[in-house]
């Protein structure tokens, strides 16, 4: 079973990386463009078919390994799920 | 001669390359702002090392698109010998003077030393003063130094001989195909390179390996 | 809408904020009223350990901070030293240890750009960043990832602001398990007549606000950092800060190029306690009043109340004053570089901080209370009891000598620090002479024949084991490093950290380290001229070993006397410079071979003995009688030596007998030298009686003890160069 | 309007951080996880509120800076569409 993760700052916390990303874009002529925040997509292939063992698996691993959860909120998308 | 440096906002070898340039040159290059639209005509162009515009997004992706970068292209295309060193590599394999793109090193970390190179190619306008296949020892520092491309590509760098420095033998800091340490254009003109030859051109800095670098530019164009 | 001041001030609010009740009445005092919680929450950070050394103050002023080279001594954002010719070396040491621990990556990278932006708002360029980092045991549970973040944060930062990582140094010891040390000094260079300093004068004067957004990022740090943790606190998760060192070099070149003009008054960087602090000091310092209009504050995000906009502490932020009417000149250069620029108040003579925000005021304090009215405390402290000697029976059934000393080769403290200091860009801007992996870092001073030479040094078991004599050591070591270069040693930094200074014998470790750092900074002509205490470095009432790190900064006059650490070449004649009594108590063969974790005494400290060897091996190096100098400190002779045959995999060949006290004890003042052969007498001459002798000679690819014991280099060298990537692999 | 925009690494380009974060999880005990491939998403506010020309703006966008076409994919996704 494929996965998607989606790990985003949390409200509040700087974002250099969207900032600089927002001005270079002004610079490039897109105008009207704001709030830009820059997070990170991982994607994997799971053994588990079961998708509710699969989210919980992929759970652990957002909380142990893939998420700085001091910073950082997860999602968790299962593929099929959208 | 006119030799000009491109000075991005968060460039942070400009000084460092210039010194070199003008201990080569006998005359200090033109501080060429990014923001500005116009450059003056330029025999040499070099694009130094550093985090042009914090590195956000990926390395030299905004330099790219930056006003100053549009003349530095329209002037590589008329003939000025072109030098990206580091993030200038990145800067050039982004706004497409040079093919292929700078990945994240294989270790994952930044990493800094010296590193053990191989003039694969001496007859760029940079690589002159080197013999062919001799061994110099240049520093690396960077985080994205891992040079990717495709296969077709990869074949066609070696075919027209645009490999100009690989990573000597189990040397390769950064995990790059083939071991590529810097390329160049079929031309010659235009080269990238991860490592900084301006980190090793004097004595007190530890040698002199990247100092013909400069001076063989500065020969080749006066 | 109710307003933050309408919160009632209750013993709970009171206590959150970290104040006693004893010191919530002096407020009150000081206010002639109740303050609302705005006023409160001001007086709380500004009388946080952090801010006002309310413990430390009394033993700080004991400290040695004068002498012809000091040009500005503690007090000032950084410490200003004289290094000839109009130029001038400004430096300072601070710590971000609870950030650290909480958000290693952006805890570290944030302590990074503080003490930058706190040199380099004097004035100064940034030539040279060191850290001096503590973890916990290295098989810790969380050592590993504390570890790699902190070493990619310090990176991270300094890499991008392109200022070279040149050296500093890392311990792992169980008391840091739950506090790391994470202390970062940074070194720049100016010119004499172009220091800039924090006193606000001229009434009427604008208060400009540049650099980035406030955010409501670590707010209530100040007020964290000088709280214990305990394993609550792990879990609440406060507001960190995100470094953004491309923000940062802006802000370096705005400023340098307004610094090259005379437009600025004061500046003074925001760094704990943000706005507040900035704004207090300057207006103290200068001895106005200052009014602030928070509508003014370039805020990140929306809907912040006054009491946040003041504690704020987002990074990449400065306050000025400029002379009235050079507003739009400095405002051209900021947008230019593209910060944020804003008149956000003016200068007073009420001697009264008032701030008004959406048409209110929310807060009119006196500004002396608030800059220097915390309670001074002379808290109770407990000498700690003298150790024992060490104990020599131990030693009945040690390992030989080649064991021991290859296994301290591979020990977490004499490990190659290579997979540390290859992550840091050590030679950005074209000036490092000599990177990490030398006795101190050597950086030339931008366009000169000089050279500046740095070292980080303390050694926490010996300050535990004695205050007195560990605070002595770890400037003599400091010292030792310099004068290993050749370089004089000018002028010291430092970065207290301790424990629950409510604890007496916490409080002792403090009182002696303190007296044993003056006494050495005045035997030594090394006085103190900048520095920060980090106070309550405990966990669950277990504190950290005791550790005052030293930030020593010397001048070489003519760069190419320098000298390396390394054995360069066969033939060499070795020298043993220093008297050698086998002082094995709280040595590292105690910890790590004899596996004992006794308290016994430290190596004595002669400070006399230190002076007079330092200066000959600089005279010796000056005259160009040395191939190589390096002092010795953890690990002894034996380990001393194994390092300079690794560098350039040069063997020696020692013909002299000792005992195992001879080869690891850990006696102070002591170098081993080498010279040529033809160079040997000349040396022997210039030594006169000082305890000088020779021990051996460079030969082969073999470390060889007399007859018995030989060990090859290469096998040394990876077993140096081996466990720190091992220990990362995991 | 909201938009967020997935970009991803072509098949066949080498990800050393994808197989990095496998290589971790693996060592964590995380069994059966493979092909874990990292991208970024990229969040923004556009003023402009139709969602032809709002994707038209971000497609230009993403060739123009946002992506590396050499070496990434990008996908648009408009608030709403999930
Ligand atoms: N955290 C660090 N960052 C950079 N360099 C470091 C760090 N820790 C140690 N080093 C470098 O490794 C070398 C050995 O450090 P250390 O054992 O403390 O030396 P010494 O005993 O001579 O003081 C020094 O050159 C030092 O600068
Ligand atoms: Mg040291």
């Amino acid at each position: 079973m494929k996965a998607t993760i989606h790990i985003t700052l949390k409200n509040g916390v700087l974002d250099p990386q969207g900032k600089a990303i927002e001005n270079a874009l002004g610079q490039l002529g897109f105008g009207g463009v704001d709030e830009v925040r820059q997070g990170k997509l991982i994607e994997v292939n799971l053994t588990e078919s079961d998708p509710k063992r699969a989210e919980a698996a992929l759970t652990d691993m957002c909380e142990k390994l893939l998420a700085n959860t001091v910073i950082e909120n997860y999602q968790i998308h299962l593929d099929g799920e959208a | 001669m006119q030799a000009s440096v491109i000075v991005f906002p968060g460039s942070n070898c400009d000084r460092d390359v210039a010194v070199c340039i003008e201990a080569a040159m006998g005359k200090a290059p033109l501080m060429a702002w990014h923001g500005d639209s116009e450059l003056p005509k330029s025999d040499l162009i070099v694009l130094p090392g550093g985090f042009s515009y914090g590195d956000y997004l990926r390395c030299g992706s905004m330099a790219a698109n930056s006003p100053i970068m549009r003349e530095v292209v329209a002037q590589a295309k008329k003939g000025a010998a072109v030098l990206g060193i580091c993030n200038g590599f990145q800067v050039l394999t982004e706004c497409g003077l040079l093919p292929g793109v700078l990945m994240q090193n294989k270790g994952l970390n930044f990493v800094c030393r010296n590193t053990r190179l191989t003039v694969t190619n001496n007859k760029t306008a940079f690589t002159a003063q080197y013999e062919a296949g001799e061994e110099i020892t240049v520093p690396v520092a960077h985080n994205e130094g891992n040079y990717f491309a495709d296969d077709d590509t990869l074949k066609r760098l070696q075919d027209e001989d645009c490999i100009a420095f690989t990573y000597a033998d189990g040397d390769n800091p950064n995990g790059a195909c083939l071991d590529i340490a810097g390329i160049c254009d079929p031309s010659g003109r235009i080269v990238g390179m991860m490592p900084h030859p301006e980190r090793r051109a004097e004595t007190a800095l530890g040698g002199e390996d990247g100092k013909r670098m400069f001076s063989g530019i500065v020969e080749a164009l006066s | 809408m109710s307003h933050i001041n309408d919160t009632e001030i209750t013993e709970a609010v009171v206590a959150e904020h970290g104040l006693t009740p004893d010191e919530y009445q002096m407020v009150c005092d000081h206010m002639g009223r109740t303050p609302n919680y705005t006023e409160l929450g001001v007086f709380s950070v500004m009388w946080s350990e952090h801010c006002s050394y309310k413990s430390s103050r009394k033993w700080l002023k004991k400290l040695p901070v004068d002498g012809p080279q000091v040009i500005q001594g503690p007090g000032e954002n950084a410490g200003v030293i004289d290094i000839g010719d109009g130029d001038a070396a400004v430096f300072k040491m601070e710590s971000h240890n609870h950030p650290s621990f909480i958000e290693p990556y952006q805890g570290a990278a944030t302590g990074v750009g503080g003490i930058m932006r706190d040199v380099f708002t004097m004035g100064a360029r940034p030539v040279a960043n060191l850290n001096a980092l503590r973890f916990g045991q290295p098989d810790h549970a969380k050592t590993r990832h504390l570890l790699a973040g902190v070493v990619s944060g310090i990176g991270g930062y300094g890499n991008c602001i392109g200022v070279p990582t040149v050296g500093g140094e890392i311990n792992f010891d169980k008391s840091y398990n739950g506090n790391i040390l994470v202390n970062a000094m940074c070194v720049g260079v100016a010119r004499t007549d172009k220091i800039f300093y924090a006193a606000a004068t001229g009434v009427g004067s604008p208060v400009v606000y540049v650099g980035s957004k406030t955010g409501r990022d670590g707010i209530h740090g100040a007020t964290m950092a000088s709280a214990e943790f305990d394993d609550a606190s792990e879990e609440k998760r406060p507001t960190v800060q995100v470094g953004d060192p491309f923000t940062e070099k802006l802000l370096l070149e705005a400023c340098q190029e307004l610094m090259a003009s005379d437009a600025i008054i004061g500046i003074q960087d925001m760094g704990a306690a943000g706005l507040t602090s900035s704004s207090v000091e300057m207006a103290d310092k200068g001895g106005v009043g200052i009014l602030l209009d928070l509508d003014k504050v370039p805020c990140r995000e929306t809907h912040m109340t006054g009491y946040e906009m003041l504690l704020s502490e987002s990074q990449e932020r400065m306050l000025m004053v400029l002379k009235p009417g050079r507003e739009p000149e400095a405002e051209t250069i900021f947008s230019r570089w593209g910060l944020d620029f804003a008149v956000i108040g003016e200068l007073t003579d009420s001697g009264r901080m008032v701030v008004t925000h959406q048409g209110q005021t929310i807060a009119d304090m006196p500004l002396g209370p608030l800059a220097d009215g915390a309670p001074e405390y002379d808290r109770p402290h407990e000498p700690t009891p003298k150790a024992a000697a060490f104990d020599q029976s131990l030693l009945n059934d040690a390992p030989d000598m080649a064991t021991a000393l290859t296994t301290l080769m591979a020990s977490s403290e004499i490990a190659s620090r290579r997979w540390v200091y290859e992550q840091y860009d050590s030679m950005v801007m074209g000036d490092t002479l000599a990177g990490p992996g030398g006795d101190a870092a050597l950086v030339r001073v931008h366009g000169t024949q000089k050279a500046l030479a740095i070292s980080t040094d303390v050694t926490p078991r010996y300050c535990f084991a004695d205050p007195v004599e560990g605070g002595k050591q770890a400037v003599a070591e400091a010292y030792r490093n310099i004068c290993a270069t050749g370089a004089t040693p000018l002028a010291i930094t430092n970065c207290l950290n301790f424990g629950n200074p409510e604890r007496p014998e916490i409080m002792g470790q403090f009182v002696g380290c303190l007296e044993g750092m003056g006494e050495a900074g005045r035997a030594l002509d090394f006085p103190v001229v900048s520095g920060n205490v980090s106070l309550y470095n405990e966990t669950n009432g277990t504190g950290i070993l005791p550790t005052p790190a030293i930030g020593g900064v010397g001048l070489l006059k003519q760069l190419d006397k320098a000298v390396g650490n390394r054995f360069t070449e066969n033939d060499l004649q070795i020298y043993l410079l220093g008297e050698t009594k086998g002082h094995l108590g709280a040595s590292l063969y105690q910890r790590d071979i004899l596996a004992n974790d006794d308290v016994f005494a430290p190596p004595p400290v002669d400070l006399q003995s230190e002076a007079a060897h330092g200066t000959f091996v600089r005279q010796a190096i000056d005259k160009g009688l040395l191939s190589a100098a390096h002092d010795i400190s953890d690990g002894g002779l034996a380990v001393a030596l194994a390092e300079m045959c690794i560098g350039h995999n040069i063997g020696a060949h020692i013909s002299v007998e000792g005992d195992i006290g001879f080869w690891f004890g850990e006696d102070q003042a002591r170098y081993v030298l080498a010279v040529t052969a033809d160079k040997a007498a000349d040396l022997e001459a210039l030594a006169d009686n000082l305890p000088l002798g020779k021990i051996g000679v460079t030969t082969g690819a073999e470390l060889k003890f007399g007859d018995t014991v030989t060990i090859s280099v290469a096998q040394l060298h990876e077993l140096n160069e081996g466990w720190f990537p091992a220990l990362m692999q995991g």
